[in-house]
């Protein structure tokens, strides 16, 4: 116990790679842009979308998902944008075939092509959505919840007791792309998030097949303390620094000045 | 009868020093308003944050920091900010002592109906389902009867339901009640009510035992 | 949309309780000291033990808890500690009756007690072990995950296949207490651990039904970042200073100066 | 023959520029050591951080920076720590490309046993489970035979498994193979070992197609 390992113990060797190791060639996933970012997402394509409301949207990734005009696409999101930002803009150009969302409320054009039957909806409760996209990200293929037992949530879906209590089986969600946006990263993928922006960003930018993340600022790795990292830089693919963020409000709220 | 600030008023003397507590939308919101002297409770919001403060003042407000409502917040020192699975996991894993919400329906074997109305667009149960599902203590905040005078304490839910056998209490306009096997037990008329005109009122099963004293508020 | 409610609005009266609010009497879960801390706990329960080997263990309340003297415990730990320190004090005071873990090395007096059948050693693969803690936290009874299939860890558990792989049905663990190590906390028992030492601490403090956590720094709440809180304190029920940290290094190893 | 360290420079062969890696305990533990030129790997240890950097100075030791094996350790600047749970995500979801872990036996069909040996003190499996269960890419690394000069590399394991059906490459000190439907497919020899010395040291199903060159170290 408490021994010091000394040179002649072979696994001493180990980690001498460091000193021929050049700090600056290590892991570089950054890409200039959001058109580069996206590169490789076609129509038919599932992808993920971080925020919740509009707090916390890939905004720079979905302007380039218009322009770059892939439609017939599955969008697993908890919520629909607004009509005219968010992902509401994919929904004007009819991009999007079916959402998978917990709450798809304040969008007139979501509405229309939901009731006209031009939009598939898939909803879901808003735990197990988080939770199916990190078990997608996890290697869990399903796992057992209370959340919409009893419910049309449950239809066809395995029904256990456990401890005397209903759940039913719910499994992972995975997608092609996670289209994720945080506040700080670096070139390793390494992010930080900003308040509430969080949301379903960590969780997505586990599940995607790719993951292309956004940040305000993209910083040196040193700047970014490892202990205070919010989602470890494995599970993303591409990063690069988003532009012109305009983090629209959903529901200004103030009180008086007393 | 009360009003919404009544109902919420009469639910916070619920509330237990140290709890964590997560309002839904509507009357439930109105209930920080009223938190008893002396009685401390966190508020979670099931977006990713504990110790949920004030509305900002005007020009304060942060894109970054909002409520489940998507309203512009405050946090409070001693607060937290979280990802949705694991505001997910602290809720069915109950340790969010208390949910309080809205409802359409509510049956009196404790099933809830509040997310859907067939025909109507259907904008989602965002968290609901997994509130309803999982807190040992779910209150009801809400009108006893809809627009058109008709009970929303029903015998079965006629709507989609949100959740099977999980509200513990009911707090209209009307009346206090608690969910038992036996159907809605009267515990408190709301001033001016009388037992007669929550009987009339009340579709479900109703048990009244000995005399039904006012809400104190 | 980016309305502004104004006075008027009744919402608009929520969260005028905060101008009343004596921000110094809200949640107090500090404790004076470890023997304070596990008050409760008594012979036959279960116990969660955060730590990987020797780093990040709650030295305090194991201390207490040899103090304490309850026996016949459960402990789910990822190791046993060594002879002299960790759970091994435990052991050698034969307090334990079974120890659920996933390696158990590097202690004779744990080794003893096992082949002469004294103590029931349940082993679990970590990665297995950590899901089930988190899990029993989260409120997911059970889980699908490939980890054992096939093996003997798999015995008389359900299997089954997703995408043509097999997977074992793994449940939730819960503890009627858990002992936490982290690196500061508040009186809210918001938590900031560091380095390796988080490892298992978060996901154990998440399935206690009583959690108890030893910091090294007990600190004011708003000196920390609600950014930054690794654990938030909710799933805490009493938090103290702990005192005189050994923090003993099992396998000190170092490389020589160039 | 190779030695340990050879084993261990086959090995890091394989690396692919930009893979996360998990390296056990022992030769494993080595192939740090021989990261070809122009390439960069990052290496997680399951115990939570990625980004390992080398051991620490003398002095330097930090009781709270450790790797699986209880080693004290240093960080990389781009490293990040995390909990059991989430580190097991990466490991159960895919995201580590490559796992190099000892073993006592490999079956011709990919079965590995590791951590076992009944009737003597089991210390237990660790992170070898899930290790195994999940890495689409799992190598082995190990001697051919044991000390009592029987093949580790078998028809079926004897000993119990570790995991069923995951090794997808065997580099031992005396080849490397594949491991196909067919059986481990010899694709290298060891300097000064021929083709014969392998077939005798190997007791599973052993595939030998054409000419097999001999490692390049």
């Amino acid at each position: 116990m408490n021994s010091i390992l000394r040179s002649g113990n072979d696994e001493l060797l180990s980690y001498l790679w460091y000193s021929t190791l050049n700090l600056n060639k290590r892991m570089n996933k950054v890409v200039k842009d959001a058109k580069e970012a996206i590169e490789g997402i076609t129509s038919g394509m599932t992808l993920m979308v971080g925020g919740f409301g509009l707090c916390g949207i890939p905004e720079n990734c979905i302007s380039a998902l218009v322009d770059l005009g892939a439609n017939n696409l599955t969008c697993i999101s908890n919520n629909a944008g607004v009509d005219d930002f968010g992902l509401g803009l994919l929904l004007q150009q009819k991009q999007i075939k079916k959402m998978i969302s917990s709450y798809v409320g304040e969008n007139d054009e979501f509405e229309r092509q939901m009731l006209s039957g031009e939009l598939e909806v898939d909803l879901i409760p808003q735990g197990s959505l988080a939770e199916r996209c990190r078990a997608g990200g996890a290697g869990i293929p399903a796992f057992f919840t209370p959340a919409g037992y009893g419910t049309e949530v449950a239809f066809g879906k395995e029904v256990r007791y456990f401890d005397g209590k209903p759940h039913i089986l719910e499994s992972a969600l995975h997608a092609d792309f996670a289209l994720v946006k945080a506040w700080k990263g670096d070139r390793f993928g390494n992010l930080i998030f900003k308040g509430t922006a969080r949301n379903f960003n960590p969780v997505m930018a586990m599940a995607g097949k790719i993951t292309v993340v956004e940040v305000e600022h993209l910083v040196e790795p040193d700047e970014l303390d490892p202990n205070t990292i919010h989602l470890p830089g494995v599970f993303v693919q591409r990063i690069f620094e988003g532009k012109n963020y305009e983090k629209r409000i959903e529901q200004r709220t103030v009180r008086p000045v007393e | 009868m009360l009003d919404r600030n009544g109902i919420a008023q009469r639910i916070a003397q619920e509330l237990q020093d140290g709890w964590y507590v997560n309002l839904g939308i509507g009357i439930p919101t109105l209930v920080a308003n009223y938190i008893p002297k002396g009685i401390s409770v966190e508020f979670q919001s099931e977006n990713g944050l504990l110790g949920m403060g004030p509305f900002p003042f005007d020009g304060e407000e942060d894109a970054d920091l909002i409520n489940a409502g998507k309203q512009t917040v405050t946090m409070l020192p001693g607060g937290s900010i979280f990802d949705s699975s694991l505001s997910f996991a602290m809720i069915r894993g109950k340790h969010v002592q208390l949910t309080v919400l809205g409802a359409m329906e509510v049956a009196d074997n404790g099933d809830i109906a509040n997310w859907k109305i067939p025909g109507k667009m259907v904008k989602g149960m965002g968290g609901a389902m997994d509130l309803v599902a999982s807190a040992d203590n779910i209150i009801v905040a809400m009108a006893h009867t809809n627009k058109r005078g008709q009970s929303k304490l029903l015998r079965q839910c006629t709507l989609p339901l949100t959740g099977v056998k999980c509200v513990k209490k009911v707090v209209t306009n009307m009346a206090v009640m608690d969910i038992t096997p036996d159907g809605f037990k009267l515990l408190e008329r709301a001033p001016g009510v009388s037992v007669e005109d929550i009987k009339n009122a009340t579709e479900g099963r109703l048990v009244v035992e000995g005399e039904i004293p006012e809400m104190q508020l």
